[in-house]
């Protein structure tokens, strides 16, 4: 393990070959976990008709920070599988709402709990699944559900994808990671649903075997390319970082 | 319908009156907006292990600008500082904690709160999207729903009503809302009004409401 | 958190309440993990109709520790959820068997993975999915199948239950668990499975805080009683870890 | 139908000759059994993680007694060594990986192979209950199904087969077979001789196979 090079040299490289059309799952919540370097990478890049799945469709960050909303702004998206495709204070408006409500860009609402659990059933094998969540809601409309010891469930089925682009504290040459408090999130589940996973490390890369194997957050067998994130103003970090930095 | 005349609780003082009804041992989810600050709320000797969706257990208050730790967030993006004991998991992993049943209670904003429990706090009327968030899960799943929210609407009209005119989040869970003219218990006809703002008459509250109250027994 | 006293002195006095007709999961996986001194305290304290689930029934190891097949010979066991209820080699004969051929004790024989799935959902708040193990076999006839995307899964049910008795290596006074190596196996998922999780744990229990938050295997959330396992002979370690101490 | 005079290859030639098709970059399963023996294989520059239903990833060669770290051992509860950029993950995740198709090669035991690729593993005749372990969540999931077995059973019967008598473990799974006699294939309507051990004639080795050999081609 660890002889196979992960380590790709800059992010541009490392996001190269996603075509158009690919289905994306980004890491990250409300700030720690979110790979801001390699969604900027993708601007550049240019691939569209992208599929993205995030819990947010972003925008709530000020100084903004390179989100699914420039994506969507960027013309690279055709649908959106969010928790959030709207804010939920009527004075918030979110960047992709207009292009949403105009009909660019199609969106599926999914319950935060529902596209965690959705990521983590297609990374284990699991095609469907019933959950609680949404049941008796607009969500549930038209939907299969079943009652099973007297509750009332709804049908979920898992949701995998081409690629996921994350953030992780540390990483090995195998590619295992470690992941720093809350930048955990979703970032784990997502490197399981993906074929391919894409990874922007904050800590050097460490040789194979530096990372005690009891305290693995996502094993190096879900991840393919490793990116060291390169110090600001060259590398993106959280908005405060970056300001320090400066 | 008109406001009341009395404004009652501010924003924190809504929260620490519901914090009160934390019972030792719980484990609390604090929703974004005013339910976060609750863990502002001096609960004394009571253990309460505030649980965040992105997998944080065991949170405590927020830091101040300088000291915060930049990998750690709550649901709501907030710094906050971790107490002794703390854990943490995956999303995916937080989610199964509240959807087996494990929270004891929820706390959340909301716009509308209806006398049979419903409550809508994820869609404007006529927007197209929505923002769930995790309240859907924790909604149908947490073993109790408290709700925080402004009596009425910046236009006066009531958000505690006989039935949601809004897309509700969940049916039939909210058991305590508290706002700023007190605190109030769906009873399925109407709300029971288990407590009254100093300043707040029964009647001023009867009107700003659009459900029958009910003396609390 | 943690000012709750989870440490109990005694295993016997860890488990006096487990009422007869109790569902019981048994951690561990070829040695690692197996609660045996907690098993041992079962079959002194007698609770009767029990339902056992564990990876299998016991017997194999030599010298014997104690076991799902102990509890079975002592007349404590109605039903076993196992993915062993017998040897896969034919010169070998479990303790069980002779019970489940004569209809004393009931099975019920489940693939591993889809045990290891079935106790995570009860866990999860999911109460069934579906999975492609089992399918065409002996095990789905008469079972309710669907064909997802062309392939056909098994609809499998959450196997939720009232006691986990687990061993874990370190744990701290919240109750937040870290197991060593393969000693992991079934310990995690059979905790979050449980309504009361019971824990023999190897190191000194630590006080709230010293263990690292983003090293937790299991969250105290889930414990709510740790023991101390002593010194052998007192105290059960594995058979060869046994055998040094003396 | 009697068993072949020439006895072929030994367990560990089954197991070696078996480690050979693992291709640079695949993740292993062992079976217990002659399967793990295929670790012992020299693998030469290969990359080859090997995987274990206990949520060991990346575990090494068996550690002779003394040696050993009793908390570590692989699904046949052999102490095995970690090679470096191991991981360990519990038993959900570790059939999540399983049931995902992340497995390149499982490699088992078997009582029977047919022809179709059915096996049978887990129920002896005549048993009531079974010992599936991980073997029906490998075989329905993982890329590839290897199955290593006698030839024969002790009795001189024919274990490849037209169709499997014992209940299978999955159906139409197994591409490639060892044996002491050789390396088989199945076709559909019998087995392939991808390679015959030494000493071992085709008409010896169709004598002792209860479906028609082909030639590889």
């Amino acid at each position: 393990m660890g002889r196979r090079n992960k380590i790709i040299g800059s992010f541009a490289e490392a996001i190269a070959d996603i075509p158009d059309g690919a289905t994306i799952a980004f890491g990250g919540f409300a700030g720690p976990g979110t790979p801001y370097n390699l969604t900027r990478a993708l601007l550049a890049q240019g691939a569209k008709r992208l599929t993205c799945i995030a819990n947010t469709t972003g925008g709530a960050h000020v100084p903004r920070m390179p989100d699914l909303g420039m994506l969507v702004e960027n013309g690279q998206v055709a649908k959106v599988i969010c928790a959030f495709t709207a804010a939920t204070r009527p004075t918030d408006v979110l960047p992709f709402t207009k292009y949403y409500d105009s009909g660019e860009v199609a969106a599926e609402l999914v319950p935060q709990g529902t596209l965690a659990e959705r990521l983590r059933a297609a990374g284990a094998g699991i095609p469907a699944f019933y959950t609680p969540t949404a049941v008796g809601t607009e969500l549930a409309e038209g939907r299969e559900t079943r009652v099973i010891d007297g509750r009332e469930y709804l049908l979920e089925y898992a949701l995998p994808c081409d690629y996921a682009f994350i953030r992780a504290w540390r990483a090995d040459e195998a590619g295992n990671l470690q992941f720093r408090l809350a930048q955990r999130n979703f970032c784990p589940v997502m490197a399981t649903a993906a074929k391919t996973v894409v990874v922007e490390v904050e800590e050097d890369i460490l040789p194979a075997g530096a990372l005690d194997p009891d305290q693995i957050h996502t094993s190096g067998i879900f991840v393919q390319r490793l990116v060291k994130i390169p110090p600001a103003p060259e590398g993106l970090w959280t908005i405060r970082r970056q300001e320090r930095a400066k | 319908m008109s406001a009341t005349t009395a404004k009652g609780w501010d924003r924190q003082q809504m929260a620490d009156r519901l914090a009160q009804e934390f019972q030792d041992g719980w484990i609390v989810n604090l929703g974004v907006g005013i339910p976060t600050l609750c863990s502002n709320t001096d609960i004394g000797d009571r253990d309460i292990i505030y649980h965040a969706e992105n997998g944080v257990i065991g949170y405590g208050p927020v830091l101040p600008a300088g000291q915060e730790d930049l990998h750690l967030v709550n649901a709501g993006g907030q710094n906050v500082s971790l107490n002794p004991g703390a854990a943490i998991i995956h999303h995916a992993d937080s989610f199964a904690i509240i959807r087996s049943g494990r929270i004891d209670v929820t706390v959340m904003g909301a716009y509308e709160v209806a006398a049979n429990g419903d409550f809508a706090n994820w869609k404007i009327g006529g927007a197209r999207g929505g923002g769930i968030g995790g309240a859907m899960d924790l909604a149908a799943c947490a073993k109790r729903v408290f709700i925080i929210l402004e009596h009425n609407t910046r236009k006066g009209e009531p958000r505690l009503l006989r039935d949601c005119a809004l897309p509700v989040t969940a049916r039939g869970v909210v058991t305590l809302v508290a706002t700023n003219l007190g605190l109030f218990a769906p009873t399925g006809d109407g709300f029971a009004v288990r407590e009254l703002a100093p300043g707040v008459t029964f009647a001023a509250a009867q009107a700003a409401t659009g459900a029958p109250l009910t003396e609390h027994p």
